[in-house]
């Protein structure tokens, strides 16, 4: 079915009667030629592209709760392609132009909003740091500009400019920076791979992967055994037991990201603003709602809620940045978990395993990067080569210190980035 | 040579808590074996103190032992002997594996006074003020605020909050906005 | 109409008048009152406007659960937005306007959207506004926003303060009714330390307003009885206006205390957020009433039943002349006989169960009302308020039997436990089928640290909706509570109440049951967000089946009131359309907080210079007089230059560096991180941490080290100095101090704990100054006090003596290739010892220098900077730094992970020395590009500018940068493009641009 | 919000007056390692969903490094210990079999 504003409004004539399910609930088959573990965005997208790009159609997503109830359905919606490492430049330079069009690829609005990131910084230190950000996303082909106090002054003027404690040096802005609405992501990417024959299978839980010679056969689920040619792990937040299924050991650690919502508002917040001291970005969802974003909490941990630490560091940086603030009030505060990997950059690749590939290692990025790397995961699974945007997340790159991509330069530990 | 001035140059908040610069105080960081006799002869000699047990402050006036952890004093003098009595440890174990160092100038030394003193320190560190679980001569070492601090209760029921040197304003200021702000009502 | 009713009202001071302002009008309320019921007593029905199609909206509830009155309150810096009036106690001067329309209340443009309902289903955004391209960012985005929130954000700066307080407790009671106290009665008793905190200003709960009788007494007797011996107890805190916000893990329990809200001419702190740890946690938290789900149920006029008691007997407010109640089950039946009995009419009760209510459906029919058993609510009829209902079968599709003329109804779904509290750590949920309710699970209580579960529930946020087997239950919980935190609780029964019987309520999620599309369409399940039984029906329709999908297709629950409503009814409805039972379906995620709380709360006090603490150097104050400029340094401020009126920052950087290479300059170095590391292994420690030797140093001798992660990665740098046989002294970077303290301890504590070395950081003991320039020799001979001779005290050497009679140890080292001397003197003298060599020095020409300078001058000579030339992937011999790593050592920290392949490979990018060729500075982060593009289009890069400033020196820009095989390529022009298009061409040189040789600063 | 038992000062410390470090009990591979056991070392992580040996500096405290036991998914915390420990010790380790039989974790069990 086709969506578009005339089909709201036949709808709306007939009493709404005629929508169908956007998506077959099938029962899983026996066999498969691919498997995807994980019915989260990644996986939703690479099931996608594995349809669209490779014609493949063979195809089951696994997953263990509901349609986008990992991180694609608890992250802060933001999309970026402000890297400046080679191969993640590159990779998210992709991923961006792929959102660009996603509402018509998908016939589905996600509600990409390129309302323009602007990253503050404080000291000239971090004035180098981003000039030099802005010099590598330039040269990429993206788009950065640095704005001095004025210029900040002229996009955001409800800002404390003369805080004492951390004066606004100026910001690197991003304009195609922005937001999307996550879940409508997640239901598009299903819509579409549903569309194009792939099998969404819900409260199906992968207990085990079969290998026999080295090689993949399949996967046991809470619904049976289900045989497979190829089997690709993307679980980001589960990763690391997925993985040991196949007795494989990552280079991923899983730590608790918060995000916080306040009671929706008139609109007053027009970008995504991230404050350079100290971990804190925030942005306004199209309901209103200021949404927050702050810092890990530093222990590994699967419980998938919000701690008050964190959200207090964010509500003070909050409170000083922008002093009106103060008598929004907290909705609602969550947290996902997160695969943080050594260097803070993600990890796409085949396994040692034949037919086995995982695709983990998000930290903090993984919803701007659904496009992209579902499209990359798909070349790799289809083609058994990297695609050239991706071909950097090796992992063995730890190992052989090749291809280290460490944004934030803390030295790959897994729990600083 | 000058006279030697305090951090907070004599900073002091009066209110029914009152927050006070409580001045030049002599402090060595001590590193050792806290049993060996030694060790113990010298403290006893330096500070008129034995060593303190696990989380207690034993202060009379200007001299004292506070713990800091199993293998580290804090010790008090009068500012005046800090460098006399390192050389005084420092002789008294040679050839013990130890550390003594004059950390006098390195930090930032307040006192919060009167009926209240502990709901001001509860409003700025995780710690259990109430009279049962925080008495006279307990000794923490724990968050002010963002900064770490280590503060001892008196007989009088006065708080003795020690921190670094460069953070000594942020610590003053932040008791002294939490005593304007008034009682809770919660902690006796 | 809704009126103040002449006698009656608990809570009210009818002796204290209060004046407030609703959207201009000036109106009467009295001490007691919150501004729902002020509000209802002065008959504005219509509060505010929903959000998706601006349907008029009145008070349906009297407490937290309120999801329609919401208010902007207050002005300016006291504005405050979607303030639920019925949680808003009432003071004189309150000033409150409605929210979401335009132009006004009464006539709102965007009301219009409720025509075109039909066409704005669940979700219809995701299929519509998406072509043309360029329409979504420019025309539909922004119309959507602009409809976005109900509240206008705030503009000014907040005027309010905040603060935190820490409590421990063994026991503490969430909520102060009967429950509650009872609960915390029984913990009290047993010596347990507790803190009972309650929401409202008031004690007693739904019991006081029911006139039930507990122990043979009215239950506002009983209540302040027991509040009086609460209070008598020393181990027992009481607090009012206190909410449980939130629930954590270890027991770890969030308090939000309202201090100032109810009267803001208080002084003081506007919120206080206790933050407390308690070994047991009592959630007596209550129950909410549910609405029913019918034609019109949204309209101002229908309230909750519990509510339209609360505003009666609490507020002495009539709601309604004429009211009609509607129910499922016999508690609504006391709304009508109180109504009754205060002389208001009670057209007819329209009870949904055939056999209709126990002993109080007796009751109300001696009292003459209309019982109608095995009716519905067909519609509600009236505009922008109730004037009548339409009475239908309940078992039928809605065929109008009867109309009943009124201008309230008093709806109740049954009860649902406030199971918030208990659901936040993760405490599990049952359902009870009888009751039509989740309860609390107690064999799945949330669990602490210990592994056992550290949340009770008490009363009816157990599922005890009977006020004896409440009063039970909490006795138990209270008993089990103090048991738990390691106490004897005392014996002894429990107190009775005088409970009627009550027929079982009937389960009923739709009115009437087989209502059509038309009736499904008006009936509302979330009415902040308008989310309606057809919406659910569709999202289930469409596949959205998990109950998360449904809540985020449709946006049930997600408003202000997080679905405190709306939440069972909705899901009820989407388990009948999947056909399943409702625990089948599950309910949502409980997050914190309970209601929203305020961002100032969670920010306390720390705001402004209180944010994060600014380290001063001992010299803070001088730099502050003589108009520093500063740059944070981590949460160092240090002078960044001197500017002079009138002066550039930079001309004054400029000034200064020329000054202190023909002159003398003073730096503030004391930020400088200084480590003692002492004992008999020290040297063989120092060695490993270093890349180079340390143990061999001589003792007197300066020598600069570095530091790599295991990683292998540069992590840090500085000069150590050996003090004696077993005590070096380890400079580090600002920044470093902390970490490589807190890095030696890791490495002495958890890998070499049998090596003899003690650490201490003695960073702030001192005050560092470094004088630096030719004349800094004879400015330290004017002062005297020891030889500062190159004889006595050469290049890399320190020495200990006093300088115009300050103690002092100096150190003969340079990071500006100057003769240079830094000199450490005791914090307490650094202001002195600094303002001497400023008053000696002046025959000298001596300046300060800031930071910049410090920076430019170390660039000239080539010296690299952590964080400018390193960023985490950059090892030692990618700077030329090979010469510091030691060939004789086996070991050092990040050796090994240097030799993984690629970090060997020749085609790393190196530190080269970059000179523009007309002479101009590159821009800071530049790239170099080269030959091609990649896959995606990207222009490769060959290098990247490290550090780039101009040098007043040699007048020139210079610049040092990593480029790929840069050594090898000496004299190459690579090409760096500048931002506005152009670019800048630089010879690759050596990175070394002042004195090569080094002999100015070993003079 | 966390809070484990410093076992050196005793006290319950808040997450806020602690660092968390990280998998306990690896063993330093350095010079001499093979690739496997360098990267192994350096970078594979158990990351168990349940039982965890974690290392934790009671660093607002008296700054010292300890090790804990604890359940990654329920937090429940088993006990802590010294850092200077080449395994956890028994009582530890019977107390975890009392709770959770059967359990292994790396070479422990």
């Amino acid at each position: 079915m086709r969506y578009s504003g005339f089909k709201v409004f036949t709808e709306g004539l007939t009493g709404n009667k005629g929508w169908k399910p956007v998506w077959r609930d099938p029962e899983p088959k026996s066999e498969y030629d691919i498997v995807l573990i994980g019915g989260g965005g990644h996986g939703l997208s690479t099931a996608y592209y594995l349809a669209k790009n490779h014609g493949l159609k063979n195809i089951a997503v696994l997953e263990k709760g509901y349609i986008g109830s990992g991180n694609i359905g608890r992250n802060t919606t933001i999309v970026r392609a402000n890297y400046f490492l080679p191969g993640n430049s590159e990779f998210y330079s992709h991923s961006l132009k792929l959102w660009e069009n996603l509402e018509a690829e998908l016939n589905y609005n996600v509600m990409h909003s390129q309302r323009g990131l602007i990253n503050l910084f404080h000291s000239d230190g971090q004035r180098d740091a981003f000039a030099r950000r802005g010099n590598a996303m330039i040269n990429q082909g993206d788009d950065a500009i640095l704005l001095d106090r004025e210029g900040v002054r002229q996009h955001l003027p409800y800002l404390d400019f003369d805080n004492i404690r951390f004066p606004v040096y100026g910001a690197l802005f991003h304009p195609r920076g922005g937001t999307a609405r996550h879940d409508a992501v997640a239901w598009g990417y299903a819509r579409g791979a549903d569309m194009r024959g792939v099998d969404l299978i819900q409260n199906c839980e992968v207990t085990g992967i079969d290998i026999e010679g080295g090689q993949v056969r399949g996967v046991r689920t809470s619904r049976g055994v289900i045989r497979a040619k190829k089997v690709a792990m993307v679980a980001a937040g589960r990763s690391g037991q997925v993985a040991a299924m196949a007795g494989m050991r990552l280079p991923i650690e899983s730590h608790i990201l918060q995000a916080f919502v306040t009671e929706g508002l008139k609109p007053v917040i027009h970008h995504v603003v991230s404050f350079g001291m100290g971990h804190f970005y925030i942005s306004q969802s199209d309901k209103g709602g200021l949404v927050f974003g702050g810092d890990l909490d530093f222990y590994s941990s699967y419980a998938q809620r919000g701690n008050l630490p964190m959200k207090e560091h964010v509500m003070e940086a909050a409170m000083t940045l922008m002093p009106m603030i103060g008598k929004a009030r907290v909705l609602r505060s969550w947290g996902g978990v997160m695969d943080m990997s050594p260097d803070g950059s993600p990890i796409i690749d085949k396994t040692h395993i034949d037919g086995l590939f995982v695709n983990c290692g998000w930290n903090y990025g993984g919803f701007k990067a659904v496009p992209a790397s579902g499209w990359a995961y798909a070349h790799l699974i289809a083609t058994g080569e990297p695609h050239e945007t991706a071909k950097r997340y090796r992992l063995d790159r730890f190992r052989t210190g090749r291809g280290i991509m460490d944004e934030e330069g803390t030295g790959s530990q897994h729990n600083l980035h | 040579m000058s006279e030697p001035v305090s951090f907070l140059g004599g900073r002091v908040a009066e209110g029914a808590v009152t927050v006070r610069d409580a001045g030049l105080q002599g402090m060595i960081t001590l590193r050792g074996d806290l049993a060996a006799t030694k060790v113990k002869n010298v403290v006893k000699k330096v500070t008129g103190q034995a060593i303190p047990a696990q989380r207690k402050a034993l202060v009379e006036g200007r001299r004292g032992a506070l713990w800091m952890s199993p293998d580290e004093l804090l010790l008090l003098v009068p500012y005046a002997e800090a460098e006399e009595a390192v050389a005084t440890i420092t002789k008294a174990l040679r050839g013990v594996h130890h550390l003594a160092v004059n950390v006098s100038d390195a930090r930032a030394y307040v006192t919060v006074e009167g009926a209240g003193a502990a709901e001001v320190m509860a409003k700025n560190a995780p710690v259990d003020f109430s009279a049962a679980a925080f008495g006279a001569g307990d000794f923490r070492r724990s968050r002010v605020g963002q900064v770490a601090a280590a503060f001892w209760k008196d007989e009088a029921g006065a708080f003795h909050v020690v921190s670094f040197r460069s953070v000594g304003d942020y610590v003053f200021d932040l008791l002294r906005v939490s005593a304007e702000a008034g009682p809770v009502g919660a902690l006796s | 109409m809704s009126t103040r009713l002449a006698s009656g009202g608990r809570l009210l001071n009818r002796g204290r008048a209060l004046e407030f302002q609703f959207n201009g009008k000036r109106l009467m309320g009295y001490e007691g009152d919150t501004l729902a019921s002020a509000l209802l007593a002065n008959d504005q029905m219509m509060v505010g406007r929903s959000f998706k199609y601006h349907r008029p909206r009145g008070v349906v509830a009297s407490g937290a659960e309120e999801p329609n009155a919401l208010v902007n309150l207050g002005k300016g810096g006291k504005f405050e937005p979607n303030q639920r009036t019925t949680t808003t106690e009432l003071f004189d001067g309150l000033y409150a306007t409605s929210q979401n329309h335009w132009p006004t209340l009464e006539f709102d443009i965007g009301a219009i959207n409720a025509l075109f309902a039909r066409f704005l289903p669940a979700g219809f955004y995701y299929k519509t506004f998406m072509t043309p391209r360029p329409f979504w960012k420019h025309i539909y985005e922004p119309f959507i926003r602009q409809s976005a929130g109900l509240g206008k954000a705030p503009k000014d700066r907040d005027a309010d303060t905040y603060e935190h307080f820490y409590f421990y407790a063994d026991v503490v009671v969430i909520g102060g009714g009967v429950a509650g106290l009872q609960a915390a009665l029984e913990a009290g008793k047993a010596g347990a330390r507790v803190l009972v905190m309650e929401q409202t200003a008031d004690w007693g709960g739904r019991a006081v307003v029911d006139g039930v009788e507990i122990a043979g007494k009215p239950a506002d007797d009983w209540v302040k009885g027991v509040v009086q011996a609460l209070e008598k107890m020393e181990n027992v805190t009481l607090r009012t206006r206190c909410m449980g916000a939130g629930v954590y893990d270890h027991g770890y329990i969030l308090g939000y205390e309202r201090l100032t809200d109810h009267d803001p001419v208080l002084q003081g702190p506007r919120h206080r957020l206790w933050r407390i740890r308690a070994k047991q946690t009592i959630t007596a938290t209550g129950a909410i009433e549910r609405p029913l789900s019918f034609a019109g149920n949204d309209l101002p006029g229908v309230l909750l039943a519990g509510a339209v008691r609360d505003y009666l007997v609490n507020w002495g407010v009539s709601v309604g002349d004429r009211t009609v109640v509607v129910t499922n089950n016999d508690d609504a039946y006391r709304t009508a006989i109180a109504l009754v009995d205060a002389g208001l009419s009670v057209p007819a009760i329209i009870d949904a169960r055939p056999e209709g209510a126990g002993a109080l459906g007796a009751v109300a029919k001696a009292k003459g009302i209309r019982v109608e058993e095995g009716k519905a609510i067909a519609k509600v009829k009236g505009k922008t308020r109730v004037t009548g209902v339409a009475l239908c079968l309940q078992a039928g599709e809605g065929a109008v039997i009867d109309e009943i003329a009124c201008d309230c109804v008093a709806m109740s779904g049954g009860w649902s436990p406030v199971v918030h509290l208990w659901s936040h750590c993760g405490g599990k949920l049952k359902w009870d089928d009888a009751q039509a309710m989740f309860r609390p699970d107690p064999a799945r209580a949330p669990t602490g640290a210990d592994g056992e579960g550290f949340v009770l529930t008490a009363g009816t946020s157990s599922g005890e909706l009977g006020t004896t087997a409440a009063l039970a239950d909490a006795t138990a919980a209270g008993r089990a509570a103090a048991k738990a935190a390691g106490l004897k609780p005392k014996t002894g029964k429990a107190p009775v109440a005088n409970d009627v019987d009550e027929t079982p309520m009937a389960a009923v999620w739709l009115m009437p049951q087989g209502a059509g599309a038309e009736l499904k369409m008006k009936a509302w399940l979330d009415y902040q967000n308008d989310v309606k039984v057809s919406d659910v029906q569709l999202a289930a329709r469409e596949g959205f089946e998990s109950v998360e999908h449904t809540k985020r297709y449709t946006t049930l629950g997600m408003a202000t009131d997080q679905g405190k409503l709306s939440n069972i009814n909705g899901l009820a409805i989407l388990s009948q359309s999947l056909n399943q039972a409702i625990p089948q379906t599950g309910t949502t995620t409980f997050r914190p907080p309970y209601t929203p709380i305020s961002m100032g709360a969670i920010g306390g006090s720390a705001r402004d210079e209180l944010f994060q603490p600014i380290r001063k150097t001992p010299m803070h104050g001088w730099h502050v007089e003589n108009g520093a400029d500063f740059e944070p340094v981590g949460h160092w401020r240090r002078p960044y230059s001197f500017p002079r009126k009138g002066e550039g920052l930079h001309d004054a950087v400029n000034r200064e560096i020329v000054n202190t290479r023909t002159n003398v300059g003073l730096l503030d170095a004391s930020t400088l991180g200084k480590l003692i590391v002492k004992g008999p292994d020290a040297g063989r420690f120092l060695d490993m941490l270093y890349t180079n030797m340390m143990s061999n140093l001589a003792i007197g001798k300066c020598r600069y080290g570095l530091m790599c992660t295991e990683n292998g990665f540069l992590t840090d740098d500085g000069v150590v100095a050996r003090i004696d046989e077993d005590t070096w002294l380890c400079h580090t970077t600002t920044g470093g101090a902390d970490r490589i303290h807190a890095w030696m301890e890791d490495w002495l504590q958890c890998e070499w704990w049998d090596w003899k070395v003690y650490v201490a950081n003695v960073t702030e003991q001192y005050a560092q100054v470094a004088v630096v320039g030719p004349k800094a020799r004879q400015l330290l001979e004017k002062l005297g006090g020891m030889d500062v001779s190159k004889e006595t005290l050469p290049f890399m050497q320190w020495a200990d003596g006093t300088l115009g009679g300050f103690p002092v140890r100096v150190y003969r080292i340079s990071f500006s290739g100057e003769l240079s001397y830094e000199i450490a003197v005791a914090a307490s003298h650094g202001r002195a010892f600094w303002d001497r060599l400023l008053k000696d020095g002046e025959e000298f020409g001596i300046m300060p220098y800031g930071t910049e300078g410090l920076h430019v001058m170390r660039a000239e000579k080539g010296f690299i900077m952590i964080g400018d030339e390193t960023d985490g992937t950059v090892i030692p011999q990618d700077l030329g730094l090979g010469w510091a790593i030691s060939k004789k050592k086996d070991d050092y920290l990040g050796k090994r992970a240097q030799e993984r392949s690629h970090m060997a490979d020749p085609e790393r990018w190196k530190l080269v020395g970059l000179e523009t060729l007309d002479g101009s500075v590159i821009p800071d982060g530049a790239y170099a590009v080269g030959e091609g593009h990649n896959a995606n289009g990207q222009r490769l890069t060959q290098g990247r500018v490290t550090s780039t400033y101009y040098s007043p020196t040699l007048k020139r820009g210079i610049a040092m940068g990593l480029v790929h095989r840069g050594p090898e390529r000496m004299g190459e022009i690579i090409e760096f493009p500048k931002v506005d298009g152009t670019s800048v061409k630089a010879r690759i040189a050596d990175q070394v641009f002042y004195d090569k040789a080094g002999e100015k600063q070993d003079v | 919000m966390l809070t484990l038992q410093c076992p050196y000062c005793g006290v319950d410390a808040e997450e806020t007056e602690l660092t968390a470090g990280g998998e306990a009990h690896l063993k330093r591979e350095t010079v001499g390692a093979s690739d496997d056991d360098f990267e192994g070392y350096l970078f594979m992580r158990e990351n168990p969903k349940g039982l965890h040996f974690e290392r934790w500096r009671h660093s607002y405290g008296c700054g010292k490094w300890f090790l804990a036991a604890r359940d990654t998914n329920t937090l429940e915390v088993f006990g802590t210990y010294p850092a200077q420990s080449k395994e956890p010790p028994k009582d530890l380790r019977d107390k975890i079999s009392a709770k959770r039989p059967g359990w292994s974790w790396r070479e422990f069990k």
